[in-house]
């Protein structure tokens, strides 16, 4: 018998923890002498109450859907990809060698073979550690890693020596050919009396983030291979029985994570960069860990939980413009979520356990 | 020594795990210098009842008398203290320590481990002079055998000085020949004034060195009788609260064309050890083969090779189509499509994905048929109706096919496990134990299923530690020792005794029986 | 390369890789007890940032040093809380408390200083001073073993010596002592230690603190050893070298010193030798940053002698399901 | 007002930043107006920060560094009504309300490279530079230059970090850099690395040598052992911006050199003692013969290759 109803487990348990992270941040807040109430609201104001805010809010949230929808799948496969900045950074390379050297004809088509390059991309850095952990039992966390930094690596190379324009100041590529720009929010819904989401860099990708949430809700409910991913993910030994290879499923769930989080590329560099610039995943891939956790690894949760961390960057780059409070705050939000809702789920769920199973027995 | 003080006293004991209650208000009293022996089904809370006494798990209520005081319990540390030591059924060894470092962790003298060592390495010489427990005092654990290892178990406890010793079912991993040696042990034990409780769901056993008897029944303790005034009869009844009666009307079998010919069977376990040692059988349509055998003697190996989850040599012939035993083509769902169903050993961890809901579960391997699909998506409204069917036919309870599997009891799990197997038609089909921890009235519908199947014309390999399934259902009975067939048998002209011979690897077993 | 060269690429390595070192015994002590610990960049940073700002506040680098250490071993006690006591996962308390540190030292720093996010630089009683050893002077003369004496032995930091000398004391201290045997026993069967009745929380949260505290060092040595401050994001990784040194040291001291000084070897050389010309093929230097990577997943594939983790390592023990 | 933003090092990076923010604060103190200013965190940060800047009506919108460029050039024409001013930056054409401010850091890295070989007993000095970009390059050219110009036989060594902005962030490799030409003979080190720069002045200190600041006067930060700063004047760009205000000149380039005091070295109480009056002599003469044209100081960015130095 479950200790608690599903509907505690998949709201109750993350919004007090969410509420717990809220509070612990007010108090830091207070501590550097700043008035956590004005703070919340200046965040409200810059990042939800024009449309450029929510030009910023849904810029950064279309990249953390995909990285969070990344670590969803794997953790349906109970794999924790903690790889999602280094498949980022590949999509990232991927999509941009697809723009400079393919003369595409239109920004429609740009953004599906940009899409595939970078998924492509994304998916292959998965793929040795997937091939690795399926073949070799090697710790996924620790290769994925790895594979972060050896990405940095790599990027940096291809960058500095191989993609930089000669004579350019900044380790990042020449701009994309203009058919490759993608629509942004402005282009799209910006008449000229009404300026809405002027300069922002929301963009196209946006619904291509919220496509990828259908597809992942379709592909981990709806079809065989889900069935499967979640089977490995609840019991290998299960799934073996069932004729379910762990080697495959741990592939395959890899390989769709990879993309996954290669395709934030889309949006960083085709939608707002137009460029590949050296740090272009910018940390989503590890907020990724946090949407997915938050949202418990369902496409509606990480949908929710993306917006919610885009308005809290959004609301950060506001805070940090017009008070003293640093950006940093942002990531020790980031930290108090990931803490309260990861690691320190249990803190809160063993009590509401024993709440529901006393009221039960009662 | 005080006779009437009894050594161990439980008084009002309860403990819940979440929802499950395990203890129920449990109340024993165990005697100075007399092995006391606790029965119970699956699941019936033995373990979880003295894994209290050792301070394992804390007790919800609850008072524990040693020797007449009343002694908390609040870990292990405190059992030791009172002179309990406990062999776990599941061994509590660090595997790449040696024996030495396993006996001395938790009872070392002082900060430095020279001396410690050195000195356990004497008491250990005593003790394995004492009583025939030798073990290699620097070997590490994972090299040892499931006997050797529990050897070490039992001299941690003793190197502790214990006056009380707790085995949870010991004799459940060990060869026949293995057991006797250990209760030799236990006599010597029991002569030295220690107090033994032993577990075991082997009847036998309780008979042969008990003095008392304890049983158990969902969370309860049922009844404590003096072991030399009941009978193996008396306490079955006890166990499941109703008269066993372990028979099954069924025909005279009629066997057809061979089904299955299986032909010098190969099978190495992941850490090297060769389970199948050349198997060769065949099964035919309309029988029912049991394989009875000690656990851990091949059986459950050879259910995963014949369904398709473990890798082996040699040939196995489906209708005289060769199977492929490894690499593509020999996995679950190829031997499934080939018509070989399989009701696997263990239903929670092989058999059901406990977090998957009931129609989930219901076509779990069979989830690639194209009869459950839609175009690229899964078609849940056939399944739906396809597991309703199957939970009605099958009388599953509570007949909700949208609860997860973890939610039904055990009994009604096993259920939903055979209806997705059974209903499938297979041509062969696999069953391990099939009545595990199930209650009586579903043991008595889950054979008739079998049986049924046999006579639609199907042929059933059937592998069960219980002796009297194995008699009550097959048709020819074959016995495994060591990876090896020890010999074919008619039921209806062979006993449990000489039975028991082959599973000990005794083949001479007419000479035996009569000498 | 000329001996004195090779003997400054030698010195580079031991001040490179004496927080990699320190980090690494640190992970080595918890992971050995079963809590893996990807937070060691985390608690580095912090250790960091409080030894400078508290040192330069008071002028005493031996101030500074316990900050640091409170600083990591408060971490560390957020680790256990997560990992030990409510049994949550290790790895993501891991990447929590990493982002937490990076956030609150710049919050805090920034706060403090009002520096962007660093502290001042320290000046004199809030340094460690360099200490020669005896007669490094007088036997510099000496052909080859004097400079190498003078040179690359002498002339470091305490905080280097006792880095150097964790790896005997935790050899000794592992295999020799009854909180070794223990502390290995709860890594790798918590089980057989808790029927032992020696309490699994208590040595796991022991082993967690002692990771606190040679982070604490770890941390301190970067900004008030090797560097005069601290700077946002200063341990640049090392944390996860650390944690690929500890991975590839198969979890062992005398095989840690051996990674470590490897990986600093790595970074020193890279530093110097922007791009490595072997005789016509040229190693990149994004190569020799990746390398240390690189070989951790080689070693973790098992091509070269297989890693194997402590067994229970990285579950959290629960009896009560 | 004006603002002012500051590029990734941060404001208090003791060099290029802080020049920019002294700056700032000198025209605070004086006219008695106030500015708004922000540290960057990120590259997304930038085109974000120029137009809420903008938008909130501020103006000039002065940006410290070159990577401010590109993005001024997507925003200018949203606000034609606010003046960008970007410092170090470059565009192929400026749009009509921004002024882009550069500086001829090689005529300032020649006297400071004078100095060092003047000062150098071993006959190596050395050059540490941030992340390798040609902006680097080019004070390492001219400061190579000047070395040579007094002896003709000195070595110069030049390092450079790293290859991404993470170089201008890291003193520990400063340090370890230091020590390395340390260790090569070098006995006066200049640093043209951002908060690089502090590990490598440390060391020299340290070790009893001498070291060049850069951007900001960084005398003060070790007197004794800086033996002087190359001096960029960010500040007095700052500064000039700021007082224009809103009759600020824009749509140009402006180039500051030796001739506009737009570079210079440092003399303050802290290396008065170390530098000599030859020295100064010798140094005052080049710089006038630099303003006169007499000395030309061969800039990297002529043909991307340096007479004096190989990278
Ligand atoms: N650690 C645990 N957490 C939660 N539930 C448990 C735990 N251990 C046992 N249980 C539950 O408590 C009940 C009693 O289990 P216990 O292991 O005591 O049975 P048992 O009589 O020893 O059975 P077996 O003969 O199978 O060993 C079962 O329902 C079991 O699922
Ligand atoms: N380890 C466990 N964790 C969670 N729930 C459990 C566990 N063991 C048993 N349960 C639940 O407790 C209830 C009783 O289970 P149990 O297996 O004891 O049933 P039962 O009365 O023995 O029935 P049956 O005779 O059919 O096995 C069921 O709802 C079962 O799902
Ligand atoms: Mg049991
Ligand atoms: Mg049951």
């Amino acid at each position: 018998m479950d200790k608690m109803p599903a509907w505690a487990d998949a709201v109750l348990v993350p919004l007090i923890s969410l509420l717990l992270a809220a509070f612990l941040s007010a108090l830091v807040i207070l501590a550097i002498g700043e008035n956590p109430v004005d703070a919340f609201k200046l965040m409200v104001d810059g990042a939800l109450m024009r449309s450029s805010g929510w030009g910023y809010t849904l810029y950064y949230a279309t990249n953390f859907i995909f990285t969070g929808l990344a670590v969803a799948v794997a953790f349906h496969a109970r794999l924790f990809n903690i790889g999602g900045e280094g498949q980022a950074v590949l999509g990232g390379l991927g999509a941009a060698l697809a723009c400079l050297f393919i003369p595409w004809p239109h920004w429609s088509l740009a953004i599906i073979g940009g899409a595939f390059a970078a998924a492509a991309f994304g998916a292959l850095w998965a793929l040795i550690p997937a091939y690795l952990q399926a073949k070799r039992g090697s710790h996924i966390v620790i290769t994925t890693i790895m594979f972060n930094f050896i990405a940095a690596a790599l990027l940096n190379y291809v960058l500095v020596n191989l993609l930089k324009p000669a004579g350019s100041m900044e380790p990042a590529t020449a701009n994309f050919p203009e058919a490759t720009h993608l629509p942004s929010f402005q282009d799209m819904f910006a008449t000229a009396d009404n300026p809405l989401f002027r300069g922002s860099p929301a963009n196209v990708t946006f619904f291509l983030a919220l496509i990828a949430c259908v597809l992942v809700w379709l592909l981990i409910w709806r079809t065989r291979l889900g069935y499967e991913i979640r089977a490995q993910g609840h019991s290998e030994t299960a799934a073996r029985y069932a004729g379910i290879s762990p080697v495959r499923i741990t592939i395959v769930a890899m390989l769709i994570s990879g993309g996954l989080a290669g395709l934030m590329a889309v949006n960083a560099t085709m939608g707002e960069a137009e460029r590949l610039v050296i740090n272009a995943a910018e940390g989503a891939g590890f907020i990724g860990i946090a949407v997915a956790l938050m949202g418990r690894n369902h496409p509606v949760g990480v949908l929710m939980a993306a917006l919610l961390f885009g308005f809290l960057y959004q609301g950060g780059a506001e805070l940090a413009l017009w008070t003293n409070i640093p950006r940093e705050l942002i990531v020790v939000i980031q930290a108090l979520v990931i803490l309260f809702t990861g690691a320190l789920d249990n803190m809160v769920r063993m009590p509401l356990e024993k709440l529901f199973v006393k009221r039960r027995a009662a | 020594m005080n006779d009437t003080v009894p050594a161990i006293e439980l008084k009002g004991i309860s403990k819940a795990f979440g929802p499950v209650q395990a203890n129920k208000d449990i109340s024993i009293r165990v005697m100075p210098g007399t092995i006391h022996g606790i029965i119970g089904e699956n699941g019936a809370g033995k373990s979880t009842l003295m894994s209290i006494l050792y301070g394992f798990y804390k007790a919800d209520a609850g008072e524990i008398y040693i020797s007449g005081r009343k002694t908390d319990i609040p870990d292990s540390q405190a059992a030791i203290s009172a002179g309990i030591g406990m062999v776990f059924q599941h061994f509590k060894l660090v595997q790449n320590f040696t024996v030495l470092e396993n006996v001395i962790l938790g009872a070392e003298e002082g900060g430095l481990l020279n001396n410690s060592l050195s000195k356990a390495r004497k008491v250990l010489k005593q003790l394995a002079e004492e009583y025939e427990l030798s073990v290699d005092p620097d070997a590490l654990i994972e090299d040892l055998s499931v006997g050797h290892q529990q050897r070490v178990e039992i001299l941690k406890a003793l190197y502790r000085q214990a006056d009380i010793l707790i085995l949870d079912e010991p004799t459940g991993v060990l060869t026949p020949a293995e057991a006797d040696h250990l209760f030799r042990i236990l006599d010597n034990l029991r002569a030295e004034g220690k107090t033994i409780i032993l577990i075991t769901h082997k009847l036998r056993e309780i008979m042969e060195i008990t003095d008392t008897v304890s049983v158990m029944r969902r969370g309860e303790m049922t009844a404590t009788v003096k072991t030399s005034e009941t009978s193996p009869e008396e306490l079955a009844e006890l166990m499941v609260g109703r008269k066993v009666l372990l028979r099954v009307d069924k025909k005279p079998a009629t066997p057809g064309e061979k089904l299955l010919e299986i032909k010098d069977l190969r099978h190495v376990d992941d850490h090297g050890v060769e389970r199948l040692k050349g198997i060769s059988l065949d099964l035919r349509a309309g029988e029912i083969l049991g394989i009875a055998g000690v656990a851990g003697n091949g059986q459950s190996a050879l259910l995963e090779v014949l369904g398709g989850y473990a890798d082996a040599t040699g040939s196995v012939k489906l209708r005289g189509q060769e199977l492929p035993l490894s690499g593509p083509g020999s996995d679950g769902s190829a031997r499934r499509e080939a018509g070989i169903g399989h009701v696997p050993e263990d239903r929670h961890h092989e058999g059901l994905i406990l977090d998957y809901t009931a129609w989930e579960n219901a076509i779990f391997g069979y989830h690639r048929d194209a009869q459950y699909q839609k175009g690229l998506l899964m078609d849940h409204d056939a399944i739906r109706k396809d597991a309703e069917g199957k939970i009605e036919r099958f009388d599953v309870r509570p007949a909700n096919c949208n609860l997860a599997a973890k939610n039904f009891s055990g009994g009604n799990q096993q259920k939903i496990v055979l209806a997705r197997e059974i209903e499938r038609n297979p041509d062969v089909l696999l069953i391990g134990q099939p009545t595990r921890g199930v209650d009586i009235g579903a043991i008595e519908f889950i054979h008739q299923q079998i049986v049924r199947l046999r006579d639609e014309g199907k042929a059933i390999l059937l592998v069960s530690v219980e002796l009297d399934e194995i008699f009550a259902l097959s048709d020819r009975i074959a016995v495994m020792f060591d990876g090896q067939i020890m010999g074919f048998r008619d039921p209806a002209e062979t006993d449990q005794r000489e039975l028991g011979l082959l599973m000990a690897g005794v083949t001479n077993t007419k000479e035996a029986s009569h000498g | 390369m000329d001996f004195l060269t090779l003997l400054q690429v030698l010195d580079s390595t031991v001040r490179l890789a004496t927080p990699l070192l320190l980090a690494c015994l640190a992970g080595l002590y918890s992971e050995r007890a079963g809590v893996f610990d990807i937070g060691l960049e985390g608690k580095m940073l912090a250790a960091a940032f409080l030894s400078a700002g508290v040192a330069y506040v008071t002028g005493s680098v031996w101030l500074g040093l316990f900050a640091g250490i409170a600083a990591s071993v408060a971490l560390s006690a957020i680790h256990g809380l997560a990992s030990i006591t409510f049994r949550g996962n290790q790895l993501i308390s891991g990447v929590a408390i990493n982002f937490l540190a990076a956030g609150l030292t710049v919050l805090i720093a920034q706060n403090w200083f009002k520096q962007g996010g660093r502290t001042p630089s320290l000046i004199g009683g809030g340094r460690w001073e360099n200490i020669t050893l005896p007669f490094a002077e007088t036997l510099s003369g000496v052909p080859v073993l004097g400079p190498i004496y003078a040179e690359l032995i002498s002339g470091h930091s305490l905080l280097v010596y006792v880095a150097f000398a964790m790896v005997p004391l935790t050899w000794w201290i592992l295999f020799r002592t009854r909180f070794g045997l223990r502390l290995r026993a709860v890594g790798e069967a918590p089980e057989a230690v808790d029927t032992a009745g020696v309490s699994v929380v208590g040595l796991r949260f022991a082993a967690v603190g002692i990771c606190g505290i040679l982070c604490g060092i770890a941390g301190s040595y970067l900004a008030t050893g090797l560097q005069a401050g601290f700077v946002k994001d200063m341990t640049a990784g090392r944390g996860f070298i650390a944690l690929a040194a500890l991975i590839f040291a198969k979890w062992r001291p005398w095989y840690a010193l051996g990674a470590c000084l490897l990986f600093g070897l790595l970074q020193a050389v890279a530093l110097r030798y922007q791009n490595i010309d072997l005789g016509g093929v040229v190693i990149p230097v994004q190569v020799m940053d990746a390398l240390p990577y690189i070989l951790t997943v080689v070693i973790l594939a098992g091509f070269v002698g297989k890693a194997i983790p402590p067994r229970a390592g990285g579950e959290p023990y629960v009896k009560e399901r | 007002d004006p603002a002012l933003i500051y590029d990734l090092g941060g404001k208090f990076d003791k060099s290029f930043n802080e020049a920019a923010y002294n700056g700032a604060q000198r025209w605070a103190e004086e006219t008695g107006g106030t500015y708004k200013d922000i540290e960057m965190q990120s590259e997304a940060q930038r085109e974000q920060a120029l137009r809420r800047f903008a938008e909130a009506g501020f103006s000039p919108v002065i940006t410290a560094g070159f990577a401010f460029a590109d993005p001024i050039n997507n925003v200018a024409a949203d606000y034609p009504d606010t003046k960008f001013v970007n410092i170090d930056g470059w565009l192929p054409e400026v749009p009509e309300n921004v002024l882009l401010i550069n500086f001829q850091e090689h005529q300032g890295s020649y006297l400071v490279g004078m100095l060092a070989a003047m000062e150098s007993k071993s006959n190596t000095v050395g050059f540490i530079g941030g992340m390798d970009i040609p902006l680097i390059r080019h004070f390492a050219c001219g400061y190579a230059q000047g070395a040579k110009a007094v002896n003709p036989d000195i070595t110069v060594i030049s390092n450079m970090t790293g290859t991404t902005p993470a170089a201008w962030n890291d003193p520990v490799k400063g340090t370890e850099l230091a020590k390395a030409q340390i260790g090569q003979g070098a006995d006066v080190i200049y640093a043209a690395a951002g908060g690089t720069g502090i590990g490598v002045l440390q060391t020299a200190a340290d070790e009893g040598i001498k070291s060049i600041g850069v951007d900001s006067n960084q005398n003060h930060m070790h007197p004794g052992s800086v033996l002087t700063s190359m001096l960029k004047r960010v500040d007095n760009a700052v500064f000039e911006a700021m007082s224009g205000g809103a009759d600020l000149e824009t749509g140009t380039f402006m180039t500051l050199g030796l001739a506009e005091d737009g570079v210079g070295y440092a003399v303050d109480e802290n290396n008065a003692e170390l530098i000599s009056d030859d020295m100064i002599a010798a140094v005052e003469d080049a710089k006038a013969k630099i303003i006169s044209g007499d000395l030309e100081v061969v800039s990297y960015y002529a043909n991307d290759s340096c007479p004096a130095l190989e990278f």
